[in-house]
Parts: structure tokens; sequence; C-alpha cells
């Protein structure tokens, strides 16, 4: 129960949080006022909540209400796996790191059903994209995780969390974090990996939706960046190990040290066209991940 | 009856739905994520019948490959969101009686045979069982699949690319001569080619 | 929840899929009643393994190979569309009355 | 009429605007994107209020009507130095001189208290062809294929630059208010999947005249950057003041350390010896500077550019030539200009 509790304090905070630092970076960039961002999530909200919803012709309406609310679901369980302490989870089984991989996978699923169900061709162009790019980069991130478990000898997350009291998965697979972040960006539809609610199809799945369905999508949108973060933060970060503080708190505080780096990724760096992109991802970065596991492997047995 | 019984049939009973739905409906994508929903039911049944990990692991594959079905089906169909009645079917009433009988067959078989009565044993690492039995006593097994797998893997970039050995698939193709400059070994291709696009979609 | 009542309903996946396999001129189609038939199996296999035999690991091990089954024929199905599609523009079963190239 | 906690708060954040860009304003809508006051955005469906910025040309006036009725509820429309439409009711005119920023922010929180009543559809909400009726399930026609399921024809399979694999291709108009293209340009386009497999000319972007060179460049730098997935910088260098050295090459090392100019592949786009990368190098060295760029005498047509390329590849190599040269590049075409006129398949601002 507390476990529960946790794990939607977490979600609603690193929403807020999430929406907050977005502002402020985007305004830090744009050189624009930076104190009026702190504000800024909220006037958007406002603003969003008090705008018309938006119909298409003739919609997938079942999906089209669905996709945002499923991102929404598969966020928070995505970081149900995700013990805040020791024993302190809300699904503490021993396969934690496939029901993380399902959620990834389920992610492309509703990213695609997104775009599909507005029924028009900029959004669908969007889903399709992001199905070609989000499925290797789920592969690599499968691969990177299965790596974190090889030292725990376990899939429970639990497990891998307690295998980093010596040294952690960061430092001892030093190629992990970097491949795990690229997930991160892709299921959260941001800045390089930003290939489904891109900028070039003026919002991709995003095109034609306003008001409410709008604001669910992207608060969906930062709950999976915070479960996301949480999972990085857990996996190769050593979740809720740490001295003197208590351990969720070292658990929230590596959360939102992996958020500012997504974040500041998202607005730093540019994203290369998707073709190219497909290409790194099948030719460099995948092979990248099974070094990463060999790697992984031969320090395991070590 | 007890919570996992009443679950056992709610999840039964959106497996079989959803299975029905995917034929029942005119969207092609929403048909591929009933079939989704169908296994994920399925999976849960698994997760019921204590195999954690093969019920989660149906539910990561699924996911993707009823996705790539989805894709497929919008590239392929020419009315993938089911904006026109959609029923294509042949030797409609045959099917349906295999399918009656499939079932008939299949559950008087259930029902008349003397079943076995041995379920696993609560707190039986099962998990643990499935890795070393992966990775120990059917090694072979485990990796004829991975091999296989690969097999697949080259064979289906063989099959779709257009870039054939001896010219492009949609063309037909040649192989060369058994000779150096000898007459090409192989029929020649014919060049009727009903090309007339979608000829096979009348009413 | 007992074995009969599982193989029941792994029953009715294989029946509605065989439905779907045999019925449907769409490959696509096709290929989502051999899933069904597939799925079945699957539950099958388990419900043996988990209610009938006592959990032997080498249970387990088939419901993979099954699922290693299913990858195959998605994968090579897939391709065979694709090639059929390339060389006569069809995408029923219909348009495959000859082998010839 | 008391306004509610959420409206006062929603009026607080800047106006979210469209600007539809006119004839001779392009360097006027500079000016917008450095306001404090307004939020320019990409898309209509984010938009509350409708910015027609000039003079609309005769033949995007049906555009701008559609792009209008895009626009989600609570609306409005200003005309900032236009002559208001006959059906466009309580309009909010700004004359060319002034700046349209605190008008926007008072029409703004009169349209979230309701005081302001929203616009309604200047377009008859009709699909362009009757449809149901027809058909034993009331498709409007025989069978599957049959009809024009709301009035669009079904799609048909044509050949395919990719790979051969002759799929259903889709053609239809983008622009002349796209906000990846240059002001203006409205093009026809038949996709197979997202590569283009051909491009006509709809209508030729706006001439900005010579003394606009500098501000259009940093509005096409904005764009291009905008397709790189870099929102936030894209908003610098549209609001930058050119005639602030230090604002200026802070911006271009923003710009060299994101990997911008890296991140557009070699090749693209090959035009009189320069690729896409190369000519976005030199348009953001050359920010800041008064004068007007442009490659002597571009020769060749952009249409015959773009056949082959990805969606996002295109309009890299769009937008990685300078207003002037497009203007070049991309002339009127008169053969068929009124073809697509009411087809059914018009996108003008972005998507349906």
């Amino acid at each position: 129960m507390t476990a529960l509790i946790a794990v939607l304090l977490l979600l609603a905070a690193g929403v807020w949080f999430g929406a907050t630092v977005d502002a402020v970076a985007e305004a830090a960039v744009a050189g624009r006022p930076v104190r009026t961002a702190l504000a800024a999530p909220f006037r958007r909200t406002a603003l969003m909540l008090s705008r018309q919803a938006i119909e298409t012709e003739h919609p997938d309406t079942l999906n089209h209400l669905l996709a945002p609310a499923c991102y929404l679901v598969l966020a928070a369980a995505g970081l149900s796996v995700v013990p805040f302490a020791p024993g302190v989870a809300v699904t503490d089984i021993a396969t934690g790191l496939v029901l993380w991989g399902a959620c990834e996978a389920l992610v492309v699923v509703v990213v695609f059903l997104n775009g599909w169900s507005a029924n028009a061709p900029l959004p669908l162009i969007g889903g399709y994209r992001y199905v070609a790019i989000g499925l290797p980069a789920m592969l690599i991130s499968m691969f990177v995780l299965i790596g974190t478990a090889l030292p725990a000898q376990s899939l429970g997350v639990s497990a891998v969390v307690e295998s980093q009291r010596v040294l952690i998965n960061a430092v001892r697979q030093p190629l992990g974090l970097p491949l795990f972040l690229l997930l991160g960006l892709s299921i959260t539809l941001r800045g390089p990996f930003n290939y489904g609610d891109s900028a070039d199809l003026v919002g991709g799945t995003q095109a034609e939706v306003a008001g409410v369905q709008r604001l669910l999508w992207r608060g969906a949108k930062l709950a999976m960046l915070t479960a996301f973060s949480a999972m990085a933060a857990t996996v190769f970060l050593g979740g809720y190990l740490g001295p003197v503080l208590p351990g969720p708190a070292w658990l929230v505080l590596k959360t939102a040290l992996v958020m500012l780096m997504l974040v500041a990724i998202t607005h730093l760096v540019a994203r290369v066209p998707p073709a190219r992109m497909l290409t790194w991802l099948w030719t460099v970065l995948l092979p990248l991940s099974f070094v990463d596991l060999v790697w992984a492997g031969l320090e395991a047995m070590r | 009856m007890t919570l996992s019984d009443i679950a056992f049939w709610l999840f039964s009973a959106g497996a079989v739905w959803t299975a029905w739905r995917v034929f029942r409906t005119d969207s092609m994508v929403r048909a591929s994520f009933a079939l989704m929903l169908s296994f994920f039911c399925v999976a849960a049944i698994l997760l019921l019948l204590s195999a954690p990990y093969l019920g989660i692991a149906t539910i990561f594959m699924m996911a993707v490959e009823m996705m790539v079905m989805a894709l497929f089906m919008v590239m392929f169909m020419m009315n993938p969101a089911g904006l026109n009645p959609m029923m294509m079917v042949h030797q409609h009433k045959v099917s349906i009686g295999a399918g009656v009988a499939a079932f008939a067959g299949l559950g008087a078989a259930a029902l008349l045979t003397d079943l076995p009565h041995h379920a696993v044993a609560a707190g039986k690492p099962v998990i643990r069982d499935l890795g070393t039995e992966l990775l120990g006593g059917s090694m072979l097994i485990f990796e004829t699949a991975g091999i296989t797998l690969l097999a697949t893997m080259v064979a289906t970039v063989v099959l779709s690319s257009r870039s054939g050995r001896f010219g492009a698939a949609d063309e037909g193709s040649r192989p060369p001569g058994l000779e150096p400059g000898g007459k090409p070994a192989g029929r020649a291709p014919e060049r009727d080619s009903d090309h007339s696009h979608h000829a096979e979609h009348g009413g | 929840m007992t074995l009969t009542a599982i193989l029941l309903v792994a029953a009715a996946l294989i029946g509605i899929g065989l439905y779907g396999a045999l019925s449907q001129q769409s490959f696509v189609m096709l290929m989502m009643g051999l899933e069904l038939i597939l799925n079945g199996v699957l539950l099958i296999a388990v419900g043996f393994w988990s209610l009938g035999l006592g959990g032997p690991p080498r249970g387990q091990l088939l419901a993979i190979v099954v699922m290693a089954v299913m990858a195959i024929e998605m994968a090579v199905g897939f391709a065979l569309v694709t090639a059929v599609y390339r060389k006569r523009q069809a995408d029923t079963t219909e348009g495959l009355e000859t082998m010839k190239h | 009429m008391a306004m509610t906690a959420l409206a006062r708060m929603a009026a607080r954040a800047p106006v979210p605007v469209f600007v539809a860009t006119g004839q001779g304003w392009l360097a006027s809508c500079r000016n917008l994107a450095a306001s404090v006051d307004v939020a320019v955005v990409t898309n209509i469906r984010e938009a509350a209020i409708l910015i027609v910025a000039g003079e609309p040309r005769d033949e995007d006036r049906d555009a701008l009507r559609r792009l209008h009725d895009q626009m989600p509820h609570p609306r409005a429309t200003a005309w900032w130095g236009a002559r208001p439409f006959a059906e466009a009711g309580s309009a909010i005119e700004v004359s060319a001189t002034d700046d349209p920023g605190p008008l926007l922010r008072s029409a703004f929180a009169a349209l979230l208290a309701r005081v302001r009543e929203s616009e309604p559809d200047w377009l008859p909400d009709d699909p362009p062809n009757p449809w149901q009726g027809e058909g034993d399930h009331g498709q409007g026609g025989k069978g599957m294929m049959g009809g024009t399921p709301y009035g669009r024809p079904m799609a048909m399979t044509a050949d395919d630059l990719r790979d051969g694999l002759a799929l259903d291709s889709f053609t239809f108009t983008i622009g002349p208010f796209y906000p990846s293209l240059p002001p203006g340009l409205a093009l026809e386009l038949t996709l197979q999947g997202d590569v283009i497999q051909s491009a006509r000319v709809v209508r030729p972007p706006l001439d900005p005249g010579e003394d606009a060179a500098g501000a259009c460049r940093s509005m096409t730098v904005g764009r291009m950057l905008r397709l790189l997935e870099l929102d936030a910088l894209a908003r610098r260098c549209e609001a930058v003041p050119v005639e602030d050295r230090d604002a200026v090459n802070g911006l271009k090392r923003w710009i060299g350390a994101s990997c911008a100019m890296r991140a557009i592949p070699k090749g693209l786009g090959r035009l009189a010896g320069d690729d896409a990368r190369a000519r976005f190098t030199r348009m953001v060295a050359a920010l800041g500077d008064a004068e007007a760029s442009s490659i002597a005498g571009p020769g060749g047509r952009l249409v015959d550019l773009l056949p082959g390329l990805e969606w996002n590849e295109a309009l890299l190599v769009i937008n990685s030539f300078s207003h002037r040269d497009l203007v070049a590049l991309a002339p009127r075409e008169m053969e068929q200009e009124e073809d697509s006129e009411g087809s059914a398949e018009q996108r003008e601002g972005h998507g349906i």
C-alpha cells in the first residue's frame, strides 16, 4: 500500500517537476525570461483546459480516447516495478525487468494508435515513423537491461539494486546508461528521438489534437519521463542505495538527475532525419549494445 | 469459487471474445489489436497458472508482433480503417464447419479424457528451472531455435527485398548461363503481368 | 480453474483460429488465424505443465518453442506476402493460382 | 462577468497565435517572435488567435478560410494591416504600424472570459461529396471498393521510387501557410508512405523584396532548426536582434554546439555543387548580415530535387535555400493551376 502511494506521489511530482524543468530549459535556450517559465506549466494547463477538444473527420474514437489513457497507465505500470526501499515496490516480482520491457513495447503500440486514430495524414506518418525508430530502440534497451541482470543473477529489479552495493552499474557497464538514455528519449518522444510528435509534421501524432486531449498526452509523456528516469536511476545508479539520506530520498534525487539530463539533451541536441537514424540504430547502436552485453557477462564472471 | 477462478473465467471470456472480434471488425488495425488483446488475456491466464516469465514474455512479444501486423495491414489493405464494410472470405460455410468441428472435437477430447492432476507446487522456483533447462539439459533445442530464427531473418530479407541475385524481383529474373557467356539458364520470365492494381478486390 | 476448463478455452481459440485461417482471403488475416491457433496451443502447453504434470522444466521449454514458431511464422509469412505483392500486386490467396513466376 | 479562476490563470499565458503571412509582411512577422505577450505556435490547433499579417493573395483566400475553421474554440482573428473578410464578424483590426501585442492580450482575455464571442466557421462544414445512402451499408458505393466515402476517392496503388513495392499512393497539397515551408509556397505532393514520389508547385513563395533579406534569413534558419527538432533554439533565432553582434554570435555558437549542421546528411539536395548542409552552414554564418546572399542564378527547379526524398529530408532541402532563391527555383506553374482547387485533400495550415 505504501508503495502504491509512493508510486502515485512520485508520478505526480515527476510530472510537475518535468514540466517546470522543461519550461525553464526551453526559456533559457530560447532567450526568454526564465522567471515566468516557473509558472508556465500551470498556465499552459489552464489554457489547454479552456480550449475545445477537436474532433476530426471519422476518427477511430475508441483508440483516440484510449491511447493517452493507456500511455499514462503504462507509465504507472513501469514505475510499479521500481523499489523505493528494500522490499517496498508495488509489483516486487522476479521478472520485473521483463515487465518493464513489456511496457516499453506497448509504448510503441500506444503512440502508433494515437497517430492512427485521428484519421489524418500527418499524424499517421508520425505514428509510422515512430514504429520504425521505436522498435529497434526498444531492442537495444532490452539487451542493455539484460546486461544489468547478469551481475544480479536475477530478472528482479530489487536484485539488480542489491547487486550495486559495491559498484553501480553505470560504472561497471559504462555503455549501458548512455544506450538506455536513448530509449528514454525515444519512449518519451523527446528531442533527438522525437520521431512521433515531430515539428516537421506540425506535431506528428499530436497534429490534430487540442484542448484536454493534448493536455492528457503531454501529461502522460511527462509521467513516462518520470517512470523512465526512476527506472534508469534504479538499474544504473543504484536506486535507493546511498549514504546518510534515507533510501527513497536517494531514489528521488537520482530520478531528478536523470530527468535533468534528458531535458537538457532535448533542447540542445539536433535530431537527424529518420532514415539516417534507422541506419545508425541497426548498424552502430545495436552492435554497441551487444558489446555492452558481452562486457557485462565477462565482468559478471570475474 | 476463488478469486483466481473468477479472474480465469473473465480472462477466458476476454480471450475468446477478442479472438472472435478479429474476424468480425471492419477496421484492420482494430483486428490486429483485438488479436493482441486475445494474447494478453491468455498471458494473464499464464500468470494465473504460475508461469510468470512466460506470461510477461508473451505480452512483450505479442505487443511487438501485433504492432508489425498492424503495419502490414495498413500497408496492404486498401481500406484499413474499415470506412467501407469489409468481408473478404471464401469457402465460408466450410470454414465455419471446420472451426466448429475443431472446437467440438478438442472439447470432447478434453471432457472425455481422464486428465492427470498434479499442480505445480507453490513456491517452486519456476523461472530458475526454466533458465537451467534452457541453458542446461535442453540447450541444444534452445540453440536450434536460435539458429532457426537467424535463418528466418536471412530468408525474410531474401524473400522481401527487391534486389534479387539475378535481377529485380518484380521484373522477373533469369539466372545466367551455365558457361560464361552462354544462353541464360531457366525459363524466360513471362511478360503477361496482371498489374491491374488491386485486381483481386472485387465486390 | 481446472485443466479441463483451460483445454476448453484453448479449443475455442483453436476453433476460431481455424475458421479464420480457412475463410480469410487476405494473407495477413489468414496469418491472424494461424496465430490464434498457436495461441491455443500455448495455452494447452502451459495448462498441462502447470495443472497436469506438476511443472516439469521441459513444459516451459515447449512454450518457448511455440513462441519461437509464432515469430518465425509471422516473419516468413510477411516476407512471402511482400514477395507475392511485388510480383502480382495481390495480397489475397486467390492471387496465387499459379506458382509460376 | 467574473472570470473563473481557470480562465484567469489561462489568460496569463502568452497568447498562442498562428501567423498567416501575406504580401510584403515577412519582416514584421519577425517582431512577433520577439514579443513576450505572444507565443507563435506552428500548429493551428494550438492557436487561439489567427493573425492575418498583410493582405493575402487572392488565390490564398480560400485556404485562409479553411485554416481559420481548423482553429479550436474559443478563437478570434486579428487583421494586421489587412482588410477583414466580409464574413469575419467582430474582427480585431490592427493598423500596419502598431504592435499587435497589447490588443491581442486583451482580446485573448475577453475570449477566455467568454465576454468576446468565439468566431463561427467561415465555410460550411460539409463533406466535399455526398456519400451517405448508397450501397448495402450506406457507404456511398457498391462493395468494398466502391464509392467515395466522405467524398474521398479510394486510394489506388501507384509505382514507388524507393524499392518498387507499388502500394497505395496519397496526393495532397501543403501550404501556403504550412509552418515548415516558406510563406506562400504551396506544393502538391504525391507520397508513398513518407517518400515523395512527385511534386508540383501550386503557389510560388511570396516575394519578400530586397530589404527583408536579413529577416527572411533568420526565419529560414528558424524553420531549419525546427525541422531538426530544436524548437527552443529556433525561437531564439527568430527573435534575435540582428544588429546585436554579441547576441548573433552567441546564437551561432549554440547552433554549432547542437550538431545541427552535422545532423543534415551529406549530399542531400545537391544543386550547383552545394548540398543542403553546405547551404545551411553558409546561411548560419551569414546571420546578422543585412544584404541578401544568393546562389548566383541557381538554375534548376525545386520540384526536380524532391522526388525520392523522405518527408523530413525534403523539407530540409526546401528550407536550405534562401527565400529569394526559392522564389527563383519554384516559379508559378501555369498549367493545371485550378485543378487542385476545391479538391478534397487540400491541407492548408497543416493536416485536415
